[in-house]
């Protein structure tokens, strides 16, 4: 790779166009071969989730998001990456975060997605709290053990 | 330093930082939750498990043996739930 | 799963608009927690190619794709499931073709999608010619010797 | 039987498809393979590596072995290259 990955990181409240940024990855190029683009959403749970309230420590998250895309883009040849993480509160049915990896090659641009979101989940400072449908406050959603297992794999 | 919480660490606590001058016997990040958790009843009860909370010195990852000296802002919250 | 999963093939020489393929597989659910989406795109290979002409078997092509998705919602717990492939031909830059993945669950979009890459790539009845830049009739494209071997990953 | 070829194999035989009547003799998607070999130089050129040809009886991917009775359309193509 004799140029740097274009790496783009993003984290705001408000909601972000997928399309648009893998638009921007692919624009007046002919060297991609594929993208792979992962949208997370906030699921209702069965119904009883009115919101998810996601909280992230400034600063240290978009360090946190770059440190691991950097990675990525030493692990894997990739021709560009784009990482965008929302937080505040996010209703059923939202997108939550966005992982577009575009690369020459079809296995570099789904492992490298994969990786992003393994080590995203577990490394970069995000946390979700659950407001449930009865009004209540919910609890804050557990580190599932399963991310462990999935950041193993790498 | 400054000290700052996040998630239910920062809700037991019931403030989201403040500033906290460190005895000089608290050296490493471990030593700083121990001195902390004995602040008062919100902190003992927010870092009553201290192996599953995490730490940050100046907006990165730490051990819990990373020394703290020179740095400017130390954070502790749960493990993260991002994605 | 009480509903079977929603399956949606296309075979086609039009473009496609990828945003609104996943727009529509998410549209009015709140159970889908993740969307993988995975678009290949012609490459110039370093400038050397003005096209690339696609032919498929009509009628096999969508039976095949067809087939292909209903063992991947069979082996993965999917909420939605999209492949769409063109024929005809196509310049560098260009679609060709899209598979997305809807689930509840991340690493299950993510696997179906990769699955059905590798299956579609060894099983989909389609063909590429290579035309050249240079006015030349380029080479029928080979089938790897890695897309045996991906897919004896499953 | 209606025949139908595909990428390189129809640009050497220089036809999409054709109708042919095999002998009886003809009963598997090899023998009608190697029966169409002999029709002329550009089948034996098309079918010059029959252990790569790959065929398909009424649109589903076939075996070598697979006996042809009954099917209405054959087909060989090249491996195949899409995605």
């Amino acid at each position: 790779m004799s140029s740097p990955t274009p790496i783009t990181i993003r984290v705001q409240d408000a909601d972000f166009d997928a399309a648009a940024e893998v638009a921007r990855l692919v624009a007046g190029r002919c060297d991609i071969g594929g993208v792979v683009n992962f949208i997370g959403y906030c699921r209702d749970e069965g119904g009883t989730l009115a919101a998810l309230e996601l909280e992230h420590y400034p600063g240290m998250a978009e360090d946190e998001l770059t440190r691991i895309s950097v990675d990525a883009a030493a692990r894997w040849p990739l021709l560009g990456l784009v990482v965008i993480h929302r937080y505040g509160r996010i209703r059923p049915g939202e997108q939550i975060v966005l992982v577009a990896c575009a690369s020459a090659n079809r296995r570099a641009a789904f492992e490298a997605a994969d990786f992003l979101m393994d080590f995203l989940k577990s490394h970069a400072p995000f946390w979700k709290k659950e407001h449930r449908v009865d009004g209540s406050d919910g609890d804050w959603v557990d580190a599932k053990t399963t991310d462990a297992e999935d950041l193993s794999r790498w | 330093m400054k000290v700052v919480y996040f998630a239910w660490l920062r809700e037991r606590i019931q403030r989201p930082e403040e500033e906290i001058a460190f005895p000089s016997s608290v050296t490493t990040v471990r030593e700083a939750l121990t001195f902390l958790s004995g602040l008062g009843e919100n902190y003992a009860y927010a870092f009553e498990k201290p192996e599953i909370i995490r730490a940050a010195l100046d907006k990165k990852h730490v051990k819990p043996e990373t020394l703290i000296a020179g740095a400017r802002e130390i954070a502790f919250f749960p493990p993260m739930t991002g994605g």
